[in-house]
């Protein structure tokens, strides 16, 4: 029973204990507790997810609404998906944060997100969701803002009130579907009263666009998406690797619980708030590609990318078909390894030479061959060229657009998926190609061989080498996503 | 009678009887005496609130030896125990944590002077809880505003007195407002004793005389309480009275004080008109739009100021907005999201401030903020404190604020006319209160490379920290044990009628 | 025939005394009273000009009156508000008093049965003849109890702000920064007259101050009443003696024990009658014939307490508005 | 308009009173003209109450030859009142008067509009 509480309190707990500890410990001590507590964390939320059969409700936090954990399919994908990002970037920092300051406090924050995001993950109902959802934005802050610069603070700050203002937003549609429901607990199909939807429903409607709109904030969705360029880069590369990984995915997780196990499929689809909504993730991803197809700076580069592939995942939720949502899930789990493998290359490019731009980075392949690989690899799946993970995500993802009923949109989503993959090509390929030939005139004499240490190196290769898996053997996982997701729609 | 009945007089005598031996004590004995009463108050409020919620029904006390219309009357229920309860906790720890800058900011022969305001403002919080009589409740309401005004100016700077100046002239309205209501209810009813002007107000509903008179005089005790309160357009002495006395009085004023008021008001609302009376005037629009002013216009200026003890001052205007809020909606519903509100922002304003002490205290006693870049370092209790303080302000959940902002929409979303507006502005209020608390932890967690001003460890300020574990620790328990908390008040309320 | 005195024995009589008081040849009290002529308090105009004009600097440095138009516009605005909000205040007073009950009518509301006990049956059960009273004292007591510590409380905050106090530390005490150090031009002169009134009249004054508290439960009168009256006697001695001559009896020391001793009297009595009476119980204090002076229950002594509160409260009062002590 | 306005002076000439003071109150910059406005307004409440317990033709409430019948007597409850009344305000003039008092000293002037000017240029 209470091993559902273990992942979540045990991270969180030794957060607060590495944050409150007035020692200065050595950093040998801290990296080897760190790395400790990040194993056992792992362990724990893998036990929970294999071995809770059983609901659990913590407490009552006013008469109807109980704090309450539930795992289903949803919780066990999301989860395993934090739980490995969150390991790599951690083993990742234990070698990038030797340049950095007050690594105490990282890590403290570190593990706090990590159990927060356990959390949000295994949470059964709305108001513990958006429990965790605040308590992940204010642990996960304390990371951006890390370097302390004026940059940092202001992005920590931008973020900070995107993320609220989103939250509140939502809090906003809460409010009313506690009256409106029966029970806030996740139900396939939606909780909402037959009797209040009929009655209200175009009120209803609007609540369940505040939620898009306030929940999106956190995927980064268009009107709100100018928090995330803001803040990856002014983070510390194996944290941005998690925000983008892992911690913008509350957001999808966060869509996908309103829309489809409260709200319910049906009361959405058809409406204007899907076609909205659609309209919204199309423009984000363009857009999103346009921006990083203009920038310079990898990081920012890497992030706008970001922006753009969760409104892939945004699309694939809004079209509200078997294939689509299936294409939506798989691309959760295939962008965040790539994301998080590219967050660590451009991690183990600035550790190692210390440079942010594309174009100063030439014939880094040549210095670092493996990460830039890695990198390679990744990018190509990003772009969707079989047999990588992005290929197959993105593929369900067209099919389900096609096959849905949305009007003109069934042609103008999948067109844009495609000229967006061209752009992906366009931004992330120009590294590589850069990096492995960079022309007649580079300085052969000068190059050295410069890979980063195991402790970097083995991170990348791991998650790249699982996001080539996902591309290899898509059926596994989409077998079981199968059965359940046509429960949803 | 149980002997437990005997308590609320007995806390309210021995409250009232302290102050006059303090006045013969030097400042230190009248310390230790100040902080007894408090915890004796307290935990015969606890004993009595056990029993209370044991046998279920309120009972009425005589004082004196002539029952109800012809002599005095005390009532305790459970939500006055709790009532009573609360306020001796807040203002033990507020005691506790401001009891170190007492000595820098009064002259020291002045300090059983301080200890006796504090005392009979106890014992008049007390008699306001629970009298049953309103000509009592008027002369406690003027012994709360005399000492809360010395305990304003007790900080003798030229901000204070000034402030007191202010704070007197807009209570005397008040006051003044609430005797002629007073007396127009006692010319029209023949009572003063609550539950008898109820009875008589009730057939006078019934038979339709004197309607004009009536409503007029609820309306007076009404604006009267209000100004006393510091509602929206009067708030005007409100920043400089909490943001320059010393701090527990800040603590005490902004968290007890006008509490005290609105209780009253809470127990005329029940207990004299009657509810439902109440809420068929027109007088609960009113609240309710000056209510939601406050909220906005609360917020608007805490963004403006510049300095850390006038912002949380100002952000007391934009709470009791909330309270009056939560009146207008003339629901049950919001009256039990106004009494939480009334826990949960005593609990919070007095930890902010006890905690915004010991912040400007490592900046070399400046408040501005430019100076309190990097304190939440330089004091880690404080810093953290004020942290949790700001996010119980911002609504995050598990803190007090949330239940309390969350009570509120459940009840706006009950009330058809006034929802949207009530969520609206609740919404932005908060996004509001989010902008200027953030701005203030970020400012006090930010990296400077002033290191002129010194470190304070655990070692130098043993009770000021733990006096802010507990405030954290009162305020997380309401936040997420708030289900005990709203069925008590759910009970005291259905006890009222 | 009488005997014609010599000039120089002329004028040791009597009759030439008298005769020269009458001319208006000679003051009696020149050389005995210290009459220093005191000049009227004339501003110096140049002073006052510069007052003005520092004063317009400040506000037009403060709030740069000349351009501040939304200041202006803030004034003239609340002006106007407030005006208006007093006169819909009047607007709304007058109409609801035009319909209250009538004024003398003996059928109103307030006429009822709790009136009508406390004058039927007021005199068995308190003792006091004094309705009145017994209705403050004994059924409305609380209330009573609540009254006397407001002017308790009124004290205090007069104390913290007026008190001059001695500092140990030696540092600046603001008031003393403040004020005037020499508090002793306001001692009053050798005033013969009033010397002389005073002696005569602070006595009678005292005694009827005290009749007037015996007397309260018997007639018009009670605690705060004669206090007040012996407060003005007090300070009419303290006027015409000065302070050194009241310090040899009146201390702060004093009155810091008279009021404590009078409120924990009242305290504790109150406590004692409002127990009983809750718990059902006897009590022991004995209501008395009516009419005597030793009658009315705890009446007679609570108004002694009150009335001695009173007293060193206003002589309190008084002297902490002229020098900040006793 | 009721019909008692005429009957009611008494109270007419209170609610009138109450206003001044309360205009007073409000809107005089002297602190001592404010001080006075309190006392007006609580006089004016004094006055209502006493006309409130007024009964035509009878006496004062103290008990002259044993009678103790209604009849004879004016209602005490008011009286009672206005003398608890009175202290309150005799309090609250007295601590408003020691306030304006060190005020005075410490900026030599009653005016409160200068004195809020004079404190924004202490600027503390």
């Amino acid at each position: 029973m209470y091993l559902i509480l273990l992942p979540i309190l045990f991270p969180i707990l030794a957060g607060v204990c590495l944050l409150v500890c007035r020692k200065d410990l050595s950093r040998k001590l801290l990296t080897v507790t760190t790395g400790t507590c990040l194993v056992i964390t792992g362990a724990l939320a893998i036990t929970a997810l294999t071995r809770v059969k059983q609901d659990f409700t913590l407490f009552y936090l006013t008469r109807t609404l109980p704090v309450y954990f539930h795992i289903d399919q949803i919780s066990i994908l999301f989860s395993l998906l934090t739980v490995i990002v969150f390991l790599c970037a951690g083993f990742f920092s234990f070698a990038y944060m030797k340049h950095e300051q007050k690594e105490k406090r990282y890590y403290g924050y570190y593990l706090m997100a990590f159990g927060v995001l356990n959390g949000l993950c295994f949470a059964g109902n709305l108001i513990t969701f958006y429990l965790f959802f605040e308590l992940l934005t204010l642990s996960s802050f304390p990371l951006v803002l890390h370097t302390g610069s004026k940059e940092a603070i202001m992005a920590g700050l931008k973020y900070l009130f995107y993320s609220l203002c989103g939250a509140y937003a939502s809090l906003f549609g809460i409010y009313f579907l506690c009256q409106n429901c029966d029970t806030l607990t996740f139900t396939a199909g939606g909780v909402l009263q037959v009797s209040a939807a009929s009655k209200d429903g175009s009120f209803f409607l609007f609540l369940a666009f505040m939620m898009i709109l306030g929940f999106g904030v956190k995927a980064g969705m268009f009107p709100m998406h100018a928090w995330l360029p803001t803040a990856h880069p002014a983070a510390p590369a194996p944290a941005s690797a998690t925000l983008s990984a892992v911690i913008v995915k509350a957001g999808v997780l966060a869509l996908i619980r309103v829309i489809y196990y409260i709200f319910g499929a049906d009361f959405i689809r058809g409406t204007w708030v899907q076609t909205t909504w659609l309209a919204l993730a199309l423009v984000t991803v363009f857009m999103g590609s346009m921006l990083a197809y203009r920038e310079p700076v990898l990081k920012k580069r890497l992030a706008y990318s970001t922006v753009s592939q969760l409104s892939y995942i945004l699309f694939g939720l809004a079209v509200m078909n078997e294939e689509a949502f299936t294409g939506s899930l798989l691309h959760v789990l295939a962008h965040g390894f790539i994301k998080g493998t590219l967050f660590l290359t451009a991690g183990a490019i600035i550790y190692t030479t210390g440079k942010t731009k594309v174009d100063e980075l030439r014939g880094i392949g040549k210095e670092m061959p493996l990460t830039m690989w890695c990198y390679t690899i990744v990018s190509l799946g990003l772009i969707g060229i079989p047999p990588t993970g992005g290929f197959v995500s993105k593929w369900y993802l067209a099919i389900g657009g096609l096959a849905g009923d949305i009007g003109i949109f069934r042609y103008l989503g999948p067109a844009i998926l495609l000229v967006s993959a061209l752009l992906t090509a366009g931004y992330l390929l120009p590294l590589t190609i850069r990096g492995f030939f960079p022309g007649t005139d580079y300085d052969y004499q000068t190059l050295q061989k410069r890979e980063p240490c195991p402790l970097m190196t083995i991170p990348i290769l791991f998650m790249t080498i699982l996001s080539v898996l996902i591309g290899l053997f898509p059926t596994v996982i989409v077998d079981t996503l199968t059965d359940f997701v046509s429960t949803l729609i | 009678m149980d002997f437990v009945c005997n308590f609320p007089f007995f806390s309210i005598l021995l409250s009232l009887f302290s102050g006059t031996i303090c006045s013969i004590l030097p400042g230190r004995a009248a310390k230790v005496v100040n902080r007894i009463v408090i915890a004796a108050v307290g935990v015969m409020s606890g004993i009595l609130l056990v029993y209370l919620l044991g046998t279920g029904e309120s009972f009425v006390y005589w004082m004196g030896h002539f029952p109800a219309p012809w002599g005095n009357e005390i009532r305790a229920g459970v939500l006055e125990a709790g009532m009573a309860l609360f306020f001796c906790i807040i203002m033990y720890l507020s005691m506790a944590g401001g009891a170190h800058k007492l000595f820098d900011e009064v002259e020291e022969s002045k300090h059983n002077l301080y200890y006796i305001l504090i005392n009979l403002l106890l014992s008049s919080l007390l008699a306001l809880v629970y009298t049953n009589d309103m000509f009592t409740a008027y002369v406690f309401v003027e012994i709360n505003t005399i000492s809360a005004c010395g305990l304003i100016m007790i900080r003798q700077v030229g901000r204070t007195i000034e402030a007191a100046v202010r704070y007197m002239i807009m209570s005397l309205l008040g006051s003044g407002l609430l005797l002629f209501g007073l007396c127009i209810m006692y010319d029209l009813t023949g009572h003063l004793l609550m539950s008898n002007i109820k009875e008589s107000v009730s057939v006078l509903i019934q038979t339709g005389e004197y309607q004009i008179p009536l409503i007029v005089s609820v309306a007076l005790m009404c604006v009267g309480l209000c100004i006393k309160s510091a509602l929206f357009p009067f708030h005007a002495w409100l920043p400089d009275a909490y943001g320059y006395s010393t701090v527990s009085s800040a603590a005490i004023l902004s968290s007890l004080v006008s509490k005290g008021y609105i209780f009253l008001l809470i127990k005329i609302i029940y207990r004299v008109i009657g509810f439902d009376i109440f809420n068929n005037t027109r007088i609960i629009d009113v609240l309710f739009v000056f209510g939601l002013m406050g909220m906005i216009f609360g917020s608007l200026s805490a963004i403006k100021e510049n300095d850390i003890r006038r912002m949380i001052a100002f952000s007391s205007v934009a709470q009791i907005g909330y309270i009056y809020m939560g009146f207008g909606m003339g629901t049950q519903a919001g009256m039990v999201a106004s009494i939480f509100h009334i826990l949960s922002h005593a609990a919070t304003k007095s930890l902010l401030f006890i905690a915004a002490i010991g912040l400007t205290e490592v900046s070399g006693g400046s408040r501005k903020f430019i100076d309190l870049t990097g304190a939440g370092y330089r004091n880690k209790w404080a810093g953290v404190a004020f942290t949790a303080g700001s996010l119980s302000m911002v609504g995050v959940p598990l803190f007090s604020g949330f239940i309390s902002k969350l009570l509120f929409a459940q009840a706006a979303v009950q009330v058809e006319g006034k929802m949207l507006a009530a969520l609206i502005v609740l919404g932005i209020s908060t996004v509001l209160n989010a902008i200027y608390f953030m701005k203030t932890v970020i400012r006090i967690y930010a990296v400077t490379g002033d290191t002129s001003y010194p470190c304070i460890t655990f070692k130098d300020m043993k009770v000021h920290a733990v006096v802010l574990v507990l405030f954290v620790i009162v305020n997380i328990l309401l936040g997420v044990s708030s289900q005990p908390v709203v069925n008590m008040i759910e009970q005291g309320l259905a006890m009222f009628a | 025939m009488s005997k014609k005195k010599s000039a120089e024995e002329y004028h040791k009589t009597f009759a030439f005394h008298f005769f020269r008081w009458l001319s208006g040849g000679k003051d009696p009290y020149l050389g005995n009273v210290e009459m220093r002529p005191q000049k009227e308090y004339e501003a110096d105009p140049e002073m006052l000009l510069r007052q003005e004009k520092e004063h317009d600097a400040i506000l037009d440095k403060v709030y740069d009156t000349k351009h501040n138009a939304l200041l202006k516009l803030f004034h003239s605005l609340y002006e106007i508000t407030s005006i208006l909000f007093c006169l819909f205040l009047m607007a709304l007073l007058l109409v609801t008093i035009s319909y209250l009950p009538a004024t003398g009518a003996a059928d109103k509301p307030v006429n009822n049965e709790v009136a009508g006990r406390y004058i039927e049956k007021g005199l068995e059960e308190t003792g006091a003849v004094n309705i009145v009273a017994g209705m403050i004292l004994d059924y409305r007591a609380f209330d009573t109890l609540g009254e006397s510590h407001v002017l308790f409380v009124a004290t205090i905050t007069v104390l913290i702000l007026l008190r001059l106090d001695k500092n140990k530390k030696g540092e600046v005490n603001p008031l003393t920064k403040e004020m005037n150090p020499n508090d002793r031009i306001y001692e009053p002169k050798n005033d013969a007259i009033l010397q002389l009134v005073a002696t005569f009249l602070v006595p009678i004054i005292i005694i009827f101050g005290i009749y007037i508290i015996l007397n309260g439960h018997l007639g018009p009168g009670g605690g705060f009443s004669g206090g007040a009256v012996i407060g003005a006697g007090l300070i009419l001695y303290l006027n015409a003696f000065g302070f050194q001559k009241t310090e040899r009896f009146f201390t702060e020391k004093t009155y810091k024990w008279i009021c404590f001793f009078s409120l924990s009297f009242y305290c504790l009595a109150k406590s004692y009658s409002f127990y009983t009476g809750a718990n059902h119980l006897h009590s022991i204090i004995p209501n008395g014939t009516p009419g005597a002076i030793l009658s009315g229950g705890l009446i007679l002594p609570l108004n002694i307490a009150v009335g001695l509160v009173v007293a060193c409260t206003m002589y309190a009062f008084y002297a902490m508005f002229r020098k900040g002590g006793f | 308009m009721g019909p008692n306005l005429l009957v009611n002076y008494g109270e007419a000439v209170a609610a009138i009173l109450f206003c001044i003071g309360f205009t007073n109150l409000l809107l005089q910059t002297n602190l001592i003209k404010k001080i006075i406005g309190l006392n007006i307004m609580d006089s004016a409440i004094y006055l209502f109450l006493a006309e409130k317990g007024y009964i035509a033709g009878r006496a004062a409430p103290i008990v002259t030859n044993g009678v103790t019948s209604v009849e004879a007597y004016i209602n005490p409850i008011p009286s009672g009142l206005v003398l608890t009344g009175i202290v309150v305000s005799v309090s609250v003039s007295a601590l408003m008067l020691s306030l304006t008092i060190r005020l005075y000293l410490r900026y030599h002037t009653l005016n409160l509009d200068e004195i809020a000017a004079q404190l924004k240029k202490e600027g503390r």
